[in-house]
């Protein structure tokens, strides 16, 4: 008994040896995955990186001015004129194109599983262990393995970022859910509402808020893991600041961060509206 | 294992850890190629994901494999036989204890000096990357007594963790040991002196490989026989690291100058090989660069 | 076949309703109850029914459970215990799938706390139902327009529910499910909020739409006057339970027990009960001029002990007793006036109190007249006695 | 003109001599503040290792037990009993210390600093994108000056992961008080509350499901900050990541993460009631 | 000095409220400054103020600005215009600390929607305005739980509000507002959700409340009952302004414009006026065996030009015109019985359309009589007719 307590468990190796599983039998699937991964990423960045910078800041500009107003064009002009002017564009373009594919996957996923969450106990309960999980465990312990299923590049860097950047829309979808008055979902019944139209005419814009917030911290941590992107070959505003860490560069390291910085207030404030 | 198929075409990629020798080395490389009509791609990875993509072909070649210091994490991928060395681009370099000028000066040369002055080290010796094989140099070191540095201990951090303490410590004139390699910007940047290793724990041979993935050569026979010929040395290596690490020029320009005004040695990188299209590699150079 | 059946529905609220049951079949009170258990009964084994196109009206102390009944009858509370139909159709046995449908195609619900979306304006709050019918987004807007023309909103239709007062919240309720028109409503206190002038439009326009478009109607009030002028059938809860059903006049008169008669008589002070609402018509009058063996005749026939005399324009002239006639025809009189009896007289706006005094010395019915002495009907003595019973009873 | 905007904008350099000027002047107060900071962390840390594992696992099971019922008290047992097996008792205690000491800090700023946004539009206005800034700036770029200031250690690294972990605090303290209806504050303010009263009676509890939503956020992005921790010299469970990155070994790498997602999940229990 | 005073109070809801002010001024009506501004009206000019211990009573249609014009008196609403005073005290110059004292100490509420805290308990949520004041936890709770009594909810001192029927939440805001105990409650339609029994226990609460306690109270409602029973004064509104205020009397009678005539009948059937509302005591009466010279003593100097002869026992008997004095004084004659008038005769219950109908070809009073033929008042032709107009008017 006292061995068997004191028996190290040998739970690296029986992970290991799930991995090699793994990659012997399912790299179909998950070639199939990462295409689609790669084809959304290639088709973000072919459509971005086809403009000049010049022309894709003014339609940017134009694009914020008509959803938000002035102060938000401007930004959109000094932000990225900066950005170009540090020589850092086509970095900020390899980054954009990536993080909008993460985003949109984790949205997309995160918000449904949001939904979900709140209408199923058993999706609430089995979900909440499994976001900490996700949100917690380092990208590096899966992502080296994950590397055997897809490639180099951005695509792990696509991976690892939904993992950690999906949680947040998730709870919050739930937590919005959660709180919308009882009456307003009572008056929903009432007249009969399907399940359907109970979500969208009475849950989920009674949830708006929380889902907005949700949608501000999925670009968030988006955003925070360029650099872990950057270390397997993502690319984009992460690498030079790798670079500038190997050469102790401060200023560099703070040119290519600041630049991460700018796309996350831009996108922050195009997906949602004044008022957090 | 079924890997992730090579790119089908004919692109040499590089891959590179953001070390400032490697990265210029790999500018140099990919320059030259370029130059004879290939075409190169070049990405920075950590030096674990870059032997994961010559698992996954992602990754041609890397000029970088730093001996032994990188020896547990390319072993595995060397005896996997994922990995193929191809040449020695660099010999003499320098990996041990360093300390700043001042501190050497005031008397510790020697590894062995250290104890004396434990408490001005704070009995700390900084070190990269857990898991580093100077680190565990030095954690062997520790636990075995020797150099009486059994109450010491090693910092573990990582690479620019371990330079901006240096930083620090050096511009307040506080004692400081800490693994220190050459050839690397560090010993430009900072006035400091390897001490003497009389036990030899450091060990001697170290060296830098170029490696490529297995079964390359067959690929791309001119591409590889360019890589066995690019050997450098110390000097060499020394500008490059100056001009990129200290002058914070970008990689390509400190490639493209030096390629210009080194061209008799870019010549020998090139014999007998040949570009893209066919034509003697050397030739084809020299057009470009007149 | 009635619109609604309901029989032997119980809710009960709590952690474990089940275990609640027995204690409320063994007869412990509310109140016990949620001691023990820590569970409230909501509603405690309610049976009623409900025509097509009836107005139900359901009233009761606060916390008698009206709007868990209510809320029970189209399971947007699921009831512990018991049947419903609804068109023959047993609700309770509906999956979620067909449940929706009813409740879409028969219910259209008015909500006490209004249950409005605070984030749609006015127009697409009155919509909100027909949307989910799935109607075209221009006839809900027609529709829900016309609806807040019904309740006054007219020109608020862009703002949004915050922007109003209570009454015009209110009334936003109430045009939703007015805009969906559907057989059945369910209307929880739907002019509480609501001022004398605009409450009595709401209810006019809610019996002409009961009228014309024949809708059957359950109907919470607390306002015994609005319960009278809508309620087909009235019923009045009390901790759960109905504890009388029955249309106005039952409830305003044969009070079933003594809270339903506080209930009903401190209601509206107006309401005490007066001569003219308990009078009766005189089962036989003597004319003037008639004689001893007429009033003998027509006693007879109907069994009376005294016979009240008028003249020609029906002025009071007198009473003639049994007794009285007994002696005209022994003496064999023919003038009854010297026979007539002195009794006092009422007027129509005499309370039962003042009746009561009025009758304690007499034997026969008590006269009701006119300004002019004219007789409006009489008062038999039983009748004061039992009104003013249930009275007393309910004060106590 | 032309040439202006063309002109490079030294951006890199004037933050570099900006550090330089801040190391140079402002070491004295910067050391007393990372001198609180050490201090909470040694003493969170003696505390926690004075303790023998299986004393620890008792008495922390027993609080869960005591608090949140008897799933968490045997999650604490196994968990952190299948990390003293495996061997990584004391890196446990270590990212513990420091993870304690971050959510503390990130708490004890966060949460009042969104109660301020909540109320006053100017603090809104300017947070918005200073937060944006901090979760999305790449610790790497203000680690490194940093350094400067604060030397290796876990110091900067519990600076680093507040910096990283305050947003959802402040921005989830500001959501939820806001979603408290008006209605309320109007019946607080018609009883004559003062600002801290209204604050504390009505606001706080009407976010209370906000808040802990942000206290959960707090804790994933402590605990995701670990290995980053480990890189300046922070050690704990991120060190045996960081190990197992430079020697390939998957096994020890899921081992420590699995570490601290058991923490994440403990803490995440503890902090928060059993509904989220 | 009156307790609260207000002075041309204005309020405009809507992005910039001054400029809605002088369009206000110009007489635009609220209807079309919503048009024409977007901003709505709340609170039009209105003065009025209310003494110490005073029950002030607001009513008016649904949207009128009650809630509004309550909010502003504690400035929960900032008002855009004018002055409130209260003990002497400018609230309109108050600064944040000043006014949060006087609410403190000064004000007590009750919402119209309640505003619960659903966190708290039904006892702590009683125990709120206690807290605020800090209280400390033993006596607040003890007070809050008295007041939960007062209003019947003993026994769900631990439930969360959503536990609780529509009227229960009611009454613990009501409680909430008893138990602080300051000298002004401001109460919005507080007992509106109230079935008719509780009702009443809490207007007689109040109305205690308010004799031992001395609270001066405003109150709004849309009971005319109510407004009656618990009003010293009644003020009315309409588009934010306040059309008439005056006490029950004047309210009832004296209608200040159809609005309120409307407002004031409609309410409710059995309040239509009755010959007993409007009946006068006669001025001068003649007794049954007094001749022409008594007659025409007493006629003169009460300057009629009829009078009303009753027997001892005050029985009508007839009306004496002064053409019918001068005639027996002309032939000598002493009895006065061929000399009466036969006039129509009113019952106390009769309504003004009724009496109309008597009194059209008559030119001296109408007698109002009860059942045994007493007389009870006389009623003139005027006060019917003014009182017909103001209902007819209202009523176009
Ligand atoms: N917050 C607000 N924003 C805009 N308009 C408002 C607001 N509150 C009230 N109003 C408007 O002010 C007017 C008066 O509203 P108020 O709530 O005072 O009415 P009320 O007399 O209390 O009515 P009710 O009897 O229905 O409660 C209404 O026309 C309403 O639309
Ligand atoms: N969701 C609930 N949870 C627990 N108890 C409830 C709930 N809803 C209602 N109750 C209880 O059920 C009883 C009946 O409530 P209901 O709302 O039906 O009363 P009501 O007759 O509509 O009263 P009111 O006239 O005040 O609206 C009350 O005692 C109440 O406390
Ligand atoms: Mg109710
Ligand atoms: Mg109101």
């Amino acid at each position: 008994m006292t061995e068997l307590l004191s028996t190290r468990i040998p739970l690296g190796d029986w992970v290991s040896n799930f991995v090699d599983y793994l990659v012997a039998n399912f790299s179909g699937p998950l070639n199939a995955f990462s295409d689609f991964i790669a084809f959304l990423i290639e088709n973000f960045e072919g459509a971005l990186a086809v403009l000049p910078p010049a022309v894709f800041i003014i339609i940017l500009a134009l694009i914020a001015l008509k959803l938000r107003g002035k102060e938000l064009a401007a930004f959109v002009v000094l932000g990225l004129g900066l950005v170009a002017n540090l020589g850092l564009w086509s970095e900020l373009i390899i980054t954009l194109a990536s993080i909008l594919t993460s985003v949109l996957v984790a949205l997309s996923i995160g918000i449904p599983v949001g939904i979900l969450k709140a209408h199923n106990k058993v999706v609430h309960f089995i979900t909440r262990p499994i976001l900490d999980f996700m949100q917690t465990i380092p990208p590096f312990v899966y992502l080296i393995p994950a590397l055997m299923f897809f490639g180099l590049g951005n695509v792990p860097g696509v991976v690892a970022t939904v993992v950690f950047a999906i949680a947040p829309p998730i709870r919050l979808t739930y937590l919005g859910i959660k709180q919308v008055p009882d009456e307003l979902k009572e008056a929903g019944r009432a007249f009969g509402s399907s399940p359907l139209q109970m979500l969208l005419k009475v849950e989920l814009p009674g949830a708006l808020p929380s889902i907005m917030m949700g949608i501000n911290q999925c670009i968030m941590l988006s955003l925070s893991m360029v650099v872990i992107a950057a270390m397997i070959g993502a690319g984009g505003l992460g690498e030079p600041v790798l670079r500038s860490l190997t050469t102790v560069d401060v200023g560099l390291g703070f040119e290519a961060g600041l630049g991460v910085v700018i796309i996350a207030i831009i996108l922050d404030r195009l997906f949602r509206s004044e008022e957090e | 294992f079924t890997p992730v198929e090579a790119s089908a075409d004919d692109t040499v990629n590089f891959g590179y850890v953001e070390w400032p020798g490697v990265t210029v080395k790999t500018a140099v490389a990919s320059q030259i190629l370029e130059d004879i009509g290939y075409e190169t791609e070049s990405s920075s990875y950590m030096q674990q994901v870059l032997f994961q993509g010559m698992r996954t072909g992602d990754v041609d070649a890397f000029l970088g494999t730093w001996l032994p210091t990188m020896e547990v994490n390319y072993r595995e991928y060397y005896e996997d036989g994922v990995v193929e060395e191809v040449v020695t681009n660099l010999e003499q370099v320098l990996y041990a204890t360093a300390v700043p000028e001042y501190v050497y000066e005031a008397g510790v040369t020697s590894m062995a000096d250290l104890n004396e002055h434990a408490d001005k080290f704070d009995h700390t010796i900084y070190g990269l990357e857990p898991g580093n094989d100077g680190n565990i140099i030095i954690q062997d070191a520790i636990d075995d007594g020797i150099y009486d540095l059994d109450d010491w201990t090693m910092m573990e951090s990582s690479t620019a963790g371990m330079l901006a303490e240096v930083e620090r410590a050096t511009s307040q004139e506080e004692w400081i040991a800490f693994n220190g390699w050459e050839p690397h910007w560090m010993n430009l940047a900072y006035d400091i002196k390897y001490l003497d290793d009389p036990e030899n724990i450091w060990g001697e041979d170290d060296k830098v490989l170029t490696v490529v993935r297995s079964g390359y050569g067959d690929e791309q026979p001119e591409v590889y026989r360019f890589l066995e010929q690019f050997v450098i040395d110390q000097d060499i290596q020394n500008e490059w690291i100056y001009e990129y690490g200290h002058e914070d020029r970008d990689p390509e320009d400190v490639a493209q100058e030096w390629i210009g005004n080194n061209m008799d040695l870019v010549l020998e990188f090139l014999d007998g090989v040949e570009s893209a299209d066919g034509q003697p590699a050397t030739e084809v150079i020299q057009e470009v660069y007149n | 076949m009635a619109k609604i059946e309901v029989e032997n529905l119980t809710k009960i609220f709590g952690k474990k309703p089940k275990k609640a049951l027995p204690l409320l079949e063994e007869g412990y009170s509310k109140d016990e109850i949620l001691e023990k258990t820590g569970n409230t009964v909501g509603v405690n084994s309610v049976d009623f029914s409900v025509e097509e196109n009836e107005i139900f009206v359901i009233m009761g102390l606060s916390g008698s459970g009206k709007s868990t009944l209510l809320r029970c009858i189209n399971r947007l509370i699921e009831p512990t215990e018991g049947k419903i139909e609804v068109d023959g159709i047993n609700i309770m046995e509906l999956n979620n799938e067909e449940l929706r449908e009813q409740r879409k195609e028969k219910f259209g619900m008015v909500f006490q706390n209004f249950g409005l979306f605070p984030n749609r304006t006015v127009i697409d709050n009155a919509a909100f139902g027909l949307e989910i019918q799935k109607v075209d987004k221009e006839t809900r807007r027609k529709k829900a327009r016309e609806a807040l023309k019904k309740v006054g909103l007219e020109g608020y239709e862009e703002q949004k529910p915050d922007q109003l007062s209570g009454g015009m919240q209110q009334r936003v309720g109430l045009a939703r499910a007015l805009a969906v028109d559907t057989d059945i409503m369910l209307m929880d206190e739907p002019f509480s909020a609501l001022d004398p002038l605009i409450k009595k439009d709401m209810q006019d326009q809610l019996l002409d739409l009961h009228q014309n478009i024949a809708k059957t109607i359950i109907f919470i009030t607390h306002d015994l006057d609005e319960a009278l002028k809508l309620g087909d059938k009235i019923a009045i809860m009390k901790d759960g339970e109905i504890v009388q059903l029955g249309n106005q006049e039952e409830i305003l008169t044969d009070a079933a027990n003594d809270y339903v008669a506080e209930f009903v008589q401190d209601v509206n002070r107006s309401r005490v009960l007066t001569a003219e609402d308990i009078m009766g018509k005189p089962l036989a009058l003597l004319y003037e001029g008639q004689g001893p063996r007429t009033a003998l005749h027509k006693m007879n026939e109907e069994n009376l002990t005294s016979i009240m005399v008028v003249n020609r324009e029906n002025k009071y002239i007198g009473v003639l007793s049994i007794d009285g006639v007994k002696e005209m025809l022994d003496n064999d009189e023919k003038d009854i006036k010297p026979y007539l009896l002195d009794i006092p007289k009422a007027s129509p706006c005499d309370t039962l109190d003042e009746l009561f005094t009025k009758m304690t010395d007499i034997e026969t019915p008590l006269p009701v007249l006119d300004a002019e002495g004219k007789l409006k009907g009489n008062i038999v003595k039983t009748n004061v006695i039992a009104n003013l019973a249930a009275q007393e009873n309910s004060a106590s």
